[in-house]
């Protein structure tokens, strides 16, 4: 498998002013543009609707709209739930004056999210993380993104990011079972984006893992970039493809993020020294190759 | 530039090639955290306050921004328990690092358990964190009562054979318990931790910790924690570890011309460029030095009580 | 938009059409210092703490600007004394206004003293500095120990009939100096004042105070404020005038729903544009209060501990 | 009196945009600019000379040049001398990364002031109060400036202000006896300026006061602007002069200043309200004549 890695670094290696850039990404601007980030803005609930089993949308005003400001696709927010909990969840769409975030159910803090109705009042900490720049796609050139189960959340507001750098998006939704699914147009009306759906257990859609769907789009069609959000067993064995020419590989990880500023160290990515919260979500696969050839999810 | 100019500092005992080190809460829990503070540039690495057993903390939020260039925080002392140092005092000696463990507690007898498991690892000193402000029972509960800090203090230079340095927060008798500590056998004072402070949501109406208080860091606290390093040195000089906002070599300087020995740094390395902090005060302070025309850093320690 | 909303509060028995006054000290001398502090917008005037002989105070420096949008003063209660009081109320009765004369003493019969002459002059209140921290034996030496504050305040409410304020600042025991002094015979708390602190210039290596410590006022120290707000509100359900850090809307709604009846201001009329603060404010928790639901910002108060 | 002053305000009402102008120049553009002014910024000894009798020139180099960007002329810095005292002082002249002070030795603070050497450290609060805009005064006019005694301290870079809007300033220098006098061609060697001394021991120059030969200057010459600075009695004689025509007539006053941020109250400028370290030091008559009219120095 090091193999493998070694392979998709060479390929990365020819593109050494990308490679270069992406590090720059990784210190923001100025410490008071972070500051800013870090400090809890409120917002209000506008709206909060089921898509499909276990999976929610909420959309939210904040209270000043600065937050919105240069919001980068997979960047994500610690949202706060006033007595419960704050929980991490990457930007799922952005307008002019309200944020939205596509939730799983999981635990409390998802739980008591569900139950907020509009008018409700949360808090928000970002963007944090880096984001993916979708200004480094070569423009005019397709990608994939390959999402598992609830990695659907932030596709809609990269999709349309891609859109606007005139980057074209293929869409590949792996999930265990129909039942999850929604349609992701009701969440993207306007845009032109081919969505492929995977079902686990063949209730509907391509009968598999969303890898292996991805695979057989890779060796069908000609994309410039990769994009896989969702559970590590599948970011690993899409980091593992083997493919000629200059495609290039990013993995947006999940990490338990109890702070979001790289203070407390939960979402370290073992074995390496690498914070999922400030350094990540999304990496090169050559970059985190360690950290996803160590088993677990 | 700055040939010539010596930033080598002691801290009880330990040599320090530079005084900057991370303060106790910033990473410091696992060996991957200790690699990332190494890369950071520090002089010694100092643990998360370590208990005997595995906390969890408190639920999230745990830190939150406030204006002020400030941090609040109520982790809540979340920690691997004593299982958790040998990996990071192993990870230091690879990286060939002081490495000092802080140590936190509820009674003696823990305070004592956990410092000679960092004995026994090969720790270069511990730290007594007796002045947590935000988890009842392990903290200023015990720092505040001069009686309590030497207990503690008194207890584990007893029992173990490397340096103890105590630390404390702000209290009205800081400079009582700082004498009882140095009575009880500590060879340096960490001064100071966190300032107790509450935040609430005015949209919520809510605080925003669960637990309700959180400790207050950085640039707020910054003259308070001066004036206690002030205080502190000019009654007792003793050795002493500053900390409190410093976030570049200014605040640093300050710090060490109140009575530091060396200098932690908690808030900025979260609010700054936490690769270049280190770096840029390091260089700071040489070319400060070179401005005062002195050669060593040991002459500035202390220096405006002398002047 | 914010018709219908009363921001009518109650202090000691004084009623303000709106929760935001000035601090003691900033301005507060001097009659024309009353006009300007009117104009400002306030419901009520809090003078400067008045002791009983002209007092010239510290030397320059008095007041240093410091990085986290923080305030370090060492004015040391320079005042014109008791002669100065009735010029002041004189001008607040002309302007129509509630005044407010914050008394200050090194020992119990200085207090009474001042507070005679402050309702002979026909002040609305009297507000007791018990805890200026950079003048020696005139504040927080008293309002640390709680038996001190007690026999303060006491000894002033059995000698007038107007109603007595003490103000308090951090300190370990705040919330039983508080409950000493309401039962001393202290209609309301004004908490904090500024806490102490040292700034050291760097070059010069020098103190930046002649008499070395400063007290720490604005946005550093509101979250402080509001823990002290806050618990001395849980444990004793007292009418508090929440002072520390309030320069907008939201700082002042954390105080009110930590606890607080009424707000003070110092810092940010320094810091920020003092014609337009109050009228901000009062517009902002105008807003705050209908997006709440509420109707009168009395039901604001302490709101935190009731939800 | 009153009816001088009240002529001088039916002349002010006539640029009433001028007015208006002043009153916005009060307030600081924004607060993290007044909170950048309010911090002691360090600066260094360049040198610390003697003039004349009494009064000296020192030059200062901030460690950091900010403080230096947009001064206007009366504006002033609360200088400190570590370990004696702070004092405010005008702003004397500005060079790319130095900053000038011109000051008579009076008390403790002054004393301590000249006795730094160059290499020695001090600290800068500033700049403080309203300056003196010179974009206000119509172009290619002339302006007379009147400065007793150690009021010359400011007239250097306000000279070179007005020159760079393309005003011409003559100068006249009251003071009590020639010793104090020192060349004003040593501090403004480029400048096209007028210098007229007045001494009122007839030692040298005019034989009177500064305010005496103002008015024959101004009843010879035609001028837009003047700028009087000095003790309280030459400001008050001048700003009761009775003039036809469009003269604008400011004055800069003194008063003790304790901390420069309006806080204390020490510089109130009774009976007015008005402070004279924020809403000053300059004005025009007709702003302050209640403060002038009340009698005192
Ligand atoms: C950068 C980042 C972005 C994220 N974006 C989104 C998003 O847009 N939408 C979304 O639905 N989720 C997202 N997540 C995951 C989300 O944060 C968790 O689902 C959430 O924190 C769970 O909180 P809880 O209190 O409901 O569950 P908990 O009570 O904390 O946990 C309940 C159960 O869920 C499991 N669990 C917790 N977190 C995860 C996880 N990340 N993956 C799988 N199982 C988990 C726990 O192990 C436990 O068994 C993101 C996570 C990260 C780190
Ligand atoms: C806005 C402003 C700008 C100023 N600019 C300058 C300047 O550029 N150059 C300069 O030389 N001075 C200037 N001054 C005056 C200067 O600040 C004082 O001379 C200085 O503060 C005196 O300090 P000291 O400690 O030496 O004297 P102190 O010990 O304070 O006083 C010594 C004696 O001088 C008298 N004195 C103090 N201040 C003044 C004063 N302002 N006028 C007359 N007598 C006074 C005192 O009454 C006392 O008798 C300015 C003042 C203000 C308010
Ligand atoms: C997130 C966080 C966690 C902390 N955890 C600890 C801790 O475990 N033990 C301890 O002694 N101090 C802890 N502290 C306090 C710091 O070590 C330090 O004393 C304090 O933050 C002041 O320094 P600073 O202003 O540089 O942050 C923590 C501080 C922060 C911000
Ligand atoms: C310049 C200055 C002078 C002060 N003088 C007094 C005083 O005379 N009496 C007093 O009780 N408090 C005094 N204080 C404290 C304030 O009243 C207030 O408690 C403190 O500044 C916190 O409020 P703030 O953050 O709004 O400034 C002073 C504060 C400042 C900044
Ligand atoms: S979540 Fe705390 S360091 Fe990343
Ligand atoms: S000098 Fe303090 S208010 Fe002007």
């Amino acid at each position: 498998m090091s193999k493998v890695f070694e392979d998709v670094d060479v390929a990365v290696g020819k593109c050494s002013h990308i490679t270069h850039s992406l590090n720059h990404r990784a210190s923001i601007n100025t410490s008071s543009e972070r500051f800013h980030n870090y400090l809890l803005k409120p917002a209000e609930v506008v709206s909060n609707k089921r898509l499909s089993e276990g999976l929610w949308r909420v959309e939210m005003r904040p209270i000043s709209r600065e937050c919105l400001n240069d919001v980068k696709p997979l960047q994500f927010f610690m949202v706060w739930i006033p007595s419960s909990d704050e929980i991490p969840l990457s930007v799922s769409d952005l307008t002019e004056d309200t944020i939205s975030f596509i939730y799983k159910v999981r635990g409390l803090g998802t739980k008591a999210l569900s139950a907020l109705r509009p008018g409700s009042f949360v808090g928000l900490k970002g963007p944090l993380g880096n984001g993916f720049e979708v200004s480094y796609v070569r423009p005019s050139s397709k990608a994939l993104i390959v999402a598992g189960g609830s990695g659907i959340a932030p596709v809609p507001y990269l999709i349309k990011k891609l859109a606007v750098a005139n980057v074209q998006a293929d869409v590949v939704w792996g999930v265990k079972s129909d039942a999850e699914l929604f349609n992701l147009r009701e969440v993207l009306p306007d845009l032109d984006v081919r969505v492929f759906t995977a079902t686990e257990d063949c209730s509907a859609g391509y009968c598999g893992l969303a890898s292996q769907l991805a695979v057989e789009l890779l060796n069908e069609y000609v994309y410039s970039v990769l994009i896989a959000i969702g559970p590590k067993p599948i970011l690993r064995s899409l980091c593992s493809v083997r493919l000629s020419g200059g495609l290039e590989f990013y993995v947006a990880l999940e990490a338990v993020v109890k702070c979001g500023l790289g203070a407390c160290g939960s979402c370290v990515l073992e074995p390496t020294d690498k914070l999922l919260c400030v350094d990540g979500p999304v990496f090169r696969c050559g970059d985190i190759k360690e950290h996803l050839m160590k088993g677990g999810n | 530039m700055s040939v010539g100019v010596d930033l080598t500092t002691y801290v009880a005992g330990l040599k320090l090639k530079h005084p900057v080190m991370n303060s106790s809460g910033i990473l410091g829990s696992t060996p991957e955290h200790v690699e990332r503070l190494f890369k950071y540039g520090v002089s010694a690495v100092v643990s998360k306050t370590m208990t005997k057993g595995f906390r969890v903390g408190h639920e999230p939020p745990i830190i939150i921004a406030l204006e002020g260039e400030g941090l609040l925080n109520s982790v809540g002392l979340a920690n691997p328990g004593i299982s958790g140092i040998p990996p990071i005092v192993r990870k230091a000696k690879e990286l060939n690092i002081p490495v000092i463990v802080s140590v936190g507690g509820s009674e003696v007898q823990e305070f004592i358990d956990v410092a000679s498991v960092a004995e026994e690892s090969g720790a270069d000193a511990v730290e007594l964190n007796l002045s947590c402000p935000h988890t009842k029972g392990y903290g200023i509960d015990i720092g505040s009562d001069p009686n309590n800090v030497y207990e503690v203090v008194k207890a584990v230079s007893s029992t173990i054979k490397i340096p103890v340095l105590a630390k404390l927060g702000l209290s009205d008798n800081v400079v009582k318990s700082a004498g009882k500590a140095l009575e009880g056998g500590a060879k340096a004072l960490t001064l100071i931790n966190t300032v107790k402070s509450v935040a609430i949501d005015v949209f919520s109406c809510k605080p925003v910790f669960k637990n309700v208080y959180g400790g207050l860091s950085g640039t707020p606290i910054h003259p308070i924690a001066v004036r206690v390093v002030y205080d502190v040195y000019k009654e007792l000089k003793p050795e002493i570890v500053g900390v409190g906002g410093v976030s570049d070599w200014k605040t640093a300087a300050e710090m060490i011309l109140a009575g530091s020995s060396a200098v932690q740094i908690g808030t900025a390395f979260i609010l700054k460029d936490s690769r270049k902090l280190v770096h840029d005060i390091v260089e700071g302070l040489k070319e400060w030095l070179i401005k005062l025309g002195l050669k060593n850093i040991c002459e500035a320690i202390g220096l405006t009580h002398k002047a």
